[in-house]
């Protein structure tokens, strides 16, 4: 396992470990208010074994819900990659296969979904939708999709031409058949790495929107949302907003280790900076 | 003997571009008349830009063609559907060019070599059959357990033949199978290519661009220039005596080990044109020795001009003693 | 003696390409090197310009060109020898041309660098020898950019750029195997005739003995990294003493592939296809021995 | 670059902004139900939702509402913004500089700096150098630039004190907009404290954005770069006796650079719209600040407005990356 695997390995179970085990982790119920130890410093600047790395400026503690959050992050993570990979691969499979006039539609109608800028459409479609963790989830696969139908189709593109495609269809097989048989195992490796890499952009827009106030509900503790509020009493407490940011920037750098080193073992020459 | 594969006047154009782009024509092939007959090779030799390719892949309407007729068997396939195709693939096979891209990387060679059987939904034990097969081609039953990318070229051609063999086919295409083996792997798929030809009555389209492999394998050979057989004779006769131009300059043009020191290659004017703007006449004459005032206005007709030699050149003219009789093998 | 190749030994990564290769070559002479691909007569080709590519290594050896010792010279010394003493014609005239700049431009480098003359004064050189290679219109092509002409004139355009500084020695690696047959003829005469002309000693790698035949002097055999037979042209074609060659040259079958190379080799490379193996030949490597006038053979049956 | 190339990408671009003005559309009318809802202010009463929607053509067919918002948007007219009460379109137009000013200053500072390093880092392959960028390249590009403006702020900004966190220029020098791009304007104005100024707050919201785009870019050059120094063609320049630094400047650079330009292409969008939060946070007067405004207040009309206005940025900036593509690629005419 080359490092950059390991590390991704390790930070994805670390954070499905925080995710799952919260309940049972946490010390505090990560919305309870207290308003008599507001601000509190993590332990090793001062602070008490009470609420280990310090209390935000309505008393809830900090490490309950960062951890909570933890569980946010990974339910949108593998929501949105599921969904936004199970829309886009069918789409750029038919269309990289197909090519023709399909594709052309098809295509066009990614690049102008990829002409309003992923971030715009993101808070577009909160806004129209609502907040809340489903939504959040929605938004993303519906921003995410074509990044999918894109990467595939272009390795469709290359792979229809190889000579095993034409040997199956000599053979006998059905278009569908072909896609499903001899297309989709060579493409397994290019998901694996476009999966892992989504996952990361999935964290990051999930923090984003909560951070603008469009993400989850105001009651669900998220990474992002937890910034924006240490971000006002940044100069009395920098932890309160420095500590989310921390966990953010390890999640998402974790998952696109995880995205490289998986890339690195199953086939180097994949070619998924467009994905981003 | 009734002809297994008879391919009458056909073209498979492409069109280039596209929206908003020039659009032109891409002649592949066009207007080629065959003949196999059954357990026989026919040798289609040309160099690149020839059509030979896409007339083997039209042939299986893995490209589907612009007019003509293809007949396998009498049955006309030139305008099947591709699902009422279906059956009917078990009786042609191919064979591609590419070693390494002809076997799907993620599948077992077991797999690869029984899904043709799978597919027809042979009756029978696969497992068994595919051992068979991969015996049958040189390679050990353990074979089947293993992926694509453990084995050498030829190792995978062999794999590939197994494959095409599988369905009992009556006839195979063979694209330019040799040319990426080094000549000692090749001249032991040759030699295997032939035993198979005999103990499973097959007839080979041999397509290739190598003059010197199909001496050996074939029983006729037609030569393609520009998506047109420009002479058609049997092996022997055309080795001995070709009677196209260009079919002269090809052999002309291999050196041979044997007559070290008397090469001396025929010099040919530029490089051939390409099939998206065919000269007007003979598609020869730009390039041709010999061209006269005929051959620059008038296409030349594939005519006889001995029992089974066919030549279309203006200016060729019937060999001075009869040729061997044309159905008649390798000499 | 132009060119001394002593004990090469070139190493990609874990695996040996070549294995101790020696060969001479005189003043107007031209070696082939024949072998099936992967044998490593590439290896040896590059080797001599010191470009074997990444991860490739020379491990051992000497290689001394007119006396110099090209392995230990320092790599400006060697820029100034590569284009103009030595020159290299290599097998995929399409990727051996930059395809994103014109022809005027790639062509010129040589005579520019080596010559010290302007862009336009090379153009001008480049466009009198094009035009001797019985190139059309030399101007017309120099302004084009690689995929906008044929195989065979990039190969023209390839042939000129080595002959335009008037090496002393030139690498030809299978300059012909990705052209059609009718191209490789007229290539080949081509390159035949600006040899003779300019008499440059050349290294002729190639897997056809049908070239050999017409455009060698001796020709050295590898199989497997290590060379098994070195001989004058005659002699290889006519009386071929190595099992290989003899397959080689009489067109025999041969069962097996080509083994990579364990080192140190214990073993005669070729034992496991030969048809004449002994005992002797799964034990110990056979050296290469002198058998007659200039004819060396590497096999236990000598 | 063919006169076809250049028609054909015209047409694309076109194509692309109709398909945009139908997935505003979509998006911000079919989805929700009633817009003229969204639009209203809480505890708006019946009468005036209903002038809403008259005010905004929202009765009538669908295709009736899509024809006369495409024929509005075409004349650059989305109606009065509910919100500024202003003409939507001019408060766009006037913070629209801004807005590319900072993003153009990304783009250069990504494309430049990436470039550099990438090259570089093959020149230096196998150094302390190249792991060192390869490790800071996973780094830039994994962390959303909406962190990266807050870490600035946090360092540069609130802890080290080097540069300005807020706004265009300091509240001290007063510039009378000539072209909206401050830089320029400063510097027609012959003013070099207030350039000076400009110059520093454009700083820390720039960088934040082009940090991802430029570890994109970096990586891309350096991978092309290292694909482009094994082929062939670079093994004959360098048989030519072409020197390592030529080469990879001069020649194989051009080779790398073709396929990093449609990757930047597609990049420039994640660029764009990046200024939307990173506006937010440096408080930076332009469209980006809006945007969330805009929200907030569900100023439609706003709204309207500057998703277009962003989508033709994207469609602009992505038909010149074309051209520049054609120019780099020979082989190119229609692809």
């Amino acid at each position: 396992m080359n490092p950059k695997l390991l590390g991704g390995v390790v930070i994805g179970l670390l954070l499905c470990l925080a995710a799952v085990l919260a309940p049972w982790l946490t010390p505090h119920d990560p919305n309870r208010q207290d308003l008599s130890a507001i601000r509190q410093p993590p332990v090793w600047m001062g602070g008490a074994w009470d609420h280990p790395l310090g209390t935000d400026s309505l008393g809830r503690d900090l490490l309950s819900r960062l951890l909570w959050s933890a569980r946010v992050a990974v339910m949108v993570a593998l929501g949105a990659t599921v969904c936004a990979a199970v829309i886009g691969t069918p789409v750029g499979l038919v269309s990289g296969y197909f090519r023709g006039r399909l594709d052309t539609v098809l295509m066009r109608v990614v690049d102008v979904w990829m002409s309003i800028p992923a971030v715009l459409l993101a808070i577009a479609l909160m806004a129209v939708l609502g907040v809340g963790l489903l939504k959040v989830i929605l938004a993303i696969v519906l921003v995410d999709w074509t990044r999918f139908a894109r990467v595939i189709r272009g390795e469709v593109l290359a792979l229809r031409e190889r000579e095993f495609v034409e040997a199956s269809r000599a053979i006998g097989l059905g278009p569908f058949r072909i896609m499903a048989e001899e297309l989709l195992p060579n493409l397994v490796p290019l998901l694996i790495v476009l999966a892992s890499l989504e996952m990361a952009i999935a964290v990051g827009v999930e923090a984003l929107l909560s951070f603008v106030g469009l993400g989850v509900e105001a009651a669900v503790p998220s990474w992002g949302s937890m910034i924006a509020e240490g971000r006002g009493y940044l100069l009395v407490g920098w932890w309160g907003m420095t500590l989310p940011m921390l966990a953010l920037v390890v999640t998402v750098v974790g998952f696109n280790l995880l995205g490289e080193g998986l890339r690195e073992r199953l086939d180097p020459r994949l070619r998924t900076d467009a994905a981003r | 003997m009734t002809a297994l594969l008879e391919v009458q006047n056909l073209k498979t154009h492409y069109r280039l571009g596209g929206w908003l782009s020039l659009r032109r024509l891409l002649r592949a092939v066009d207007g080629v008349d065959l003949t196999l007959k059954s357990q026989q090779t026919l040798a289609v030799v040309g160099e690149s830009g020839s059509g030979k390719t896409t007339l083997g892949r039209t042939i299986l309407r893995l490209v589907d063609p612009t007019a003509g007729r293809i007949l396998l068997d009498g049955q006309d396939i030139s305008c099947l559907s591709q699902a009422r195709l279906r059956p009917l693939r078990r009786k042609m096979q191919i064979v591609f060019q590419h070693p390494y891209a002809s076997l799907n990387p993620r599948k077992r060679v077991g797999r690869i070599v029984a899904q043709p059987l799978w597919v027809h939904r042979v009756p029978g034990d696969h497992r068994r059959q595919v051992s068979e097969l991969l015996g049958r081609v040189g390679l050990p039953a353990s074979a089947a357990d293993h992926y694509p990318h453990e084995f050498s070229g030829g190792q995978r051609q062999r794999i590939a033949i197994a494959r095409a063999l599988a369905l009992r086919p009556d006839l195979i295409v063979l694209d330019e199978i040799t040319s990426g083996l080094d000549v000692t792997v090749k001249l032991r798929v040759l030699a295997l290519l032939r035993e198979l030809q005999a103990e499973f009555r097959l007839a080979y389209l041999f397509i290739s661009h190598d003059l010197s492999v199909v001496r050996t394998v074939s029983d006729r050979v037609a030569v393609m220039y520009l998506g047109r057989i420009v002479e058609e004779a049997p092996t022997e006769a055309l080795f001995e005596r070709p009677l196209h131009p260009y079919t002269q300059v090809l052999k002309a043009s291999i050196p041979d080990p044997a007559a070290r020191g008397s090469w001396n290659p025929p010099v040919l004017g530029g490089d051939a044109p390409s099939p998206v703007n065919m000269p007007l006449g003979c598609r020869f004459h730009p390039r041709c020795p010999l061209a006269q005032a005929i051959c620059r206005d008038v296409e030349p007709e594939l005519r006889e001009l001995a029992p089974g030699r066919r030549v279309a050149c203006h200016l060729a003219e019937a060999p001075p003693h009869p040729a061997l009789s044309p159905s008649m093998g390798r000499g | 003696m132009l060119l001394q190749v002593k004990d090469l030994t070139v190493r990609y990564g874990g695996h040996l390409a070549v294995w101790e290769a020696g060969f001479t070559l005189g003043e107007g002479e031209v070696l082939g090197l024949v072998g099936e691909s992967g044998a490593g007569k590439s290896t040896v080709g590059r080797a001599l310009l010191r470009l074997v590519p990444e991860p490739g290594r020379i491990v051992s050896g000497a290689i001394a060109f007119k006396g110099r010792d090209l392995l230990g010279l320092p790599e400006a010394e060697l820029r100034a020898l590569r284009g103009a003493e030595i020159a290299l014609i290599p097998q995929d005239p399409l990727a051996a041309l930059n395809p994103a700049f014109r022809i005027g431009l790639q062509a010129t480098d040589a005579l520019a660098i080596h010559r010290g003359l302007s862009r336009r004064e090379a153009a001008g050189v480049m466009a009198r020898l094009l035009a001797r290679m019985g190139i059309p219109d030399p101007e017309d092509t120099l302004r084009r950019y690689p995929h906008e002409i044929s195989g065979g004139m990039r190969q023209r355009v390839l042939i000129a750029i080595a002959f335009s500084c008037g090496p002393s020695l030139l690498v030809a690696d299978e300059p012909t195997t990705s052209l059609d047959v009718t191209t490789q003829a007229q290539i080949l005469r081509l390159l035949d005739g600006l040899r003779s002309e300019t008499g440059v000693a050349t290294c002729f790698i190639t897997h056809d003995l049908g070239i050999v035949a017409h455009l060698t002097h001796r020709v050295a055999i590898l199989y497997a990294g290590c060379l098994v037979e070195q001989a004058p042209t005659e002699t290889i074609l006519a009386a071929p003493l190595h099992p290989y060659t003899r397959a080689l040259v009489r067109s025999l079958p041969l069962e097996g592939i080509m083994p990579a190379l364990r080192e140190p080799p214990r073993a005669c490379p070729f034992s496991d296809r030969c048809p004449e193996r002994m005992a002797i030949c799964d034990t110990a490597h056979p050296p290469l021995k002198s058998v007659g006038a200039g004819h060396q053979v590497a096999c236990h049956l000598y | 670059m063919s006169v076809r190339y250049l028609l054909g990408r015209v047409g694309l671009a076109l194509l692309s902004l109709w398909g945009v003005t139908v997935l505003a559309f979509v998006v911000l009318r079919v989805i929700p139900g009633d817009p003229a809802l969204l639009m209203a202010p809480v505890g708006a009463s019946q009468a005036d939702i209903a002038e809403i929607r008259a005010q905004f053509g929202l009765s009538g067919p669908i295709w009736l509402q899509y024809v006369a918002w495409v024929w509005g948007t075409v004349r650059g007219r989305f109606g009065k913004s509910l919100w500024l009460q202003q003409d939507a379109i001019r408060v766009i137009l006037e913070r629209l500089p801004a807005t590319l000013e900072v993003a153009l200053a990304a783009l250069v500072l990504a494309v430049a700096g990436g470039i550099l390093l990438g090259v570089l880092s093959v020149l230096w392959r196998r150094t302390w150098f190249e792991s060192a960028t390869l490790g800071a390249g996973t780094l830039g590009l994994s962390i959303p630039n909406f962190i990266w403006g807050l870490l600035f702020i946090v360092f540069f900004g609130a802890l080290l004190r080097w540069l300005p966190i807020s706004g265009r220029i300091a509240p001290d020098f007063d510039i009378a907009p000539l072209t909206g791009f401050l830089l320029v304007d400063t510097l027609l104005r012959r003013d070099p404290g207030a350039f000076g100024s400009v110059f520093a707050h454009l700083i820390l919201p720039a960088a934040a954005l082009a940090l991802p785009l430029l570890a994109v870019v970096f990586r891309a050059v350096r991978s092309d770069l290292l694909t482009a120094v094994q082929e062939e063609y670079i093994v004959m320049e360098r048989m030519k006796g072409l020197g390592e630094l030529r080469i990879i400047f001069w020649r194989a650079l051009k080779n790398a650079l073709i396929p990093t330009t449609t990757l930047v292409g597609v990049q420039f969008g994640f660029l764009i719209g990046g200024t939307v939060l990173i506006e937010a946070i440096f408080s930076w007067p332009g469209i980006g600040q809006l945007t969330l405004a805009a929200f907030q207040y569900r100023d439609f009309p706003l709204i309207q407005g500057i998703v277009v206005v962003y989508a033709v940025t994207v469609i602009l900036a992505n038909f010149l990356v074309d051209l520049a593509y054609a120019f780099l690629n020979p082989r190119v005419r229609y692809a």
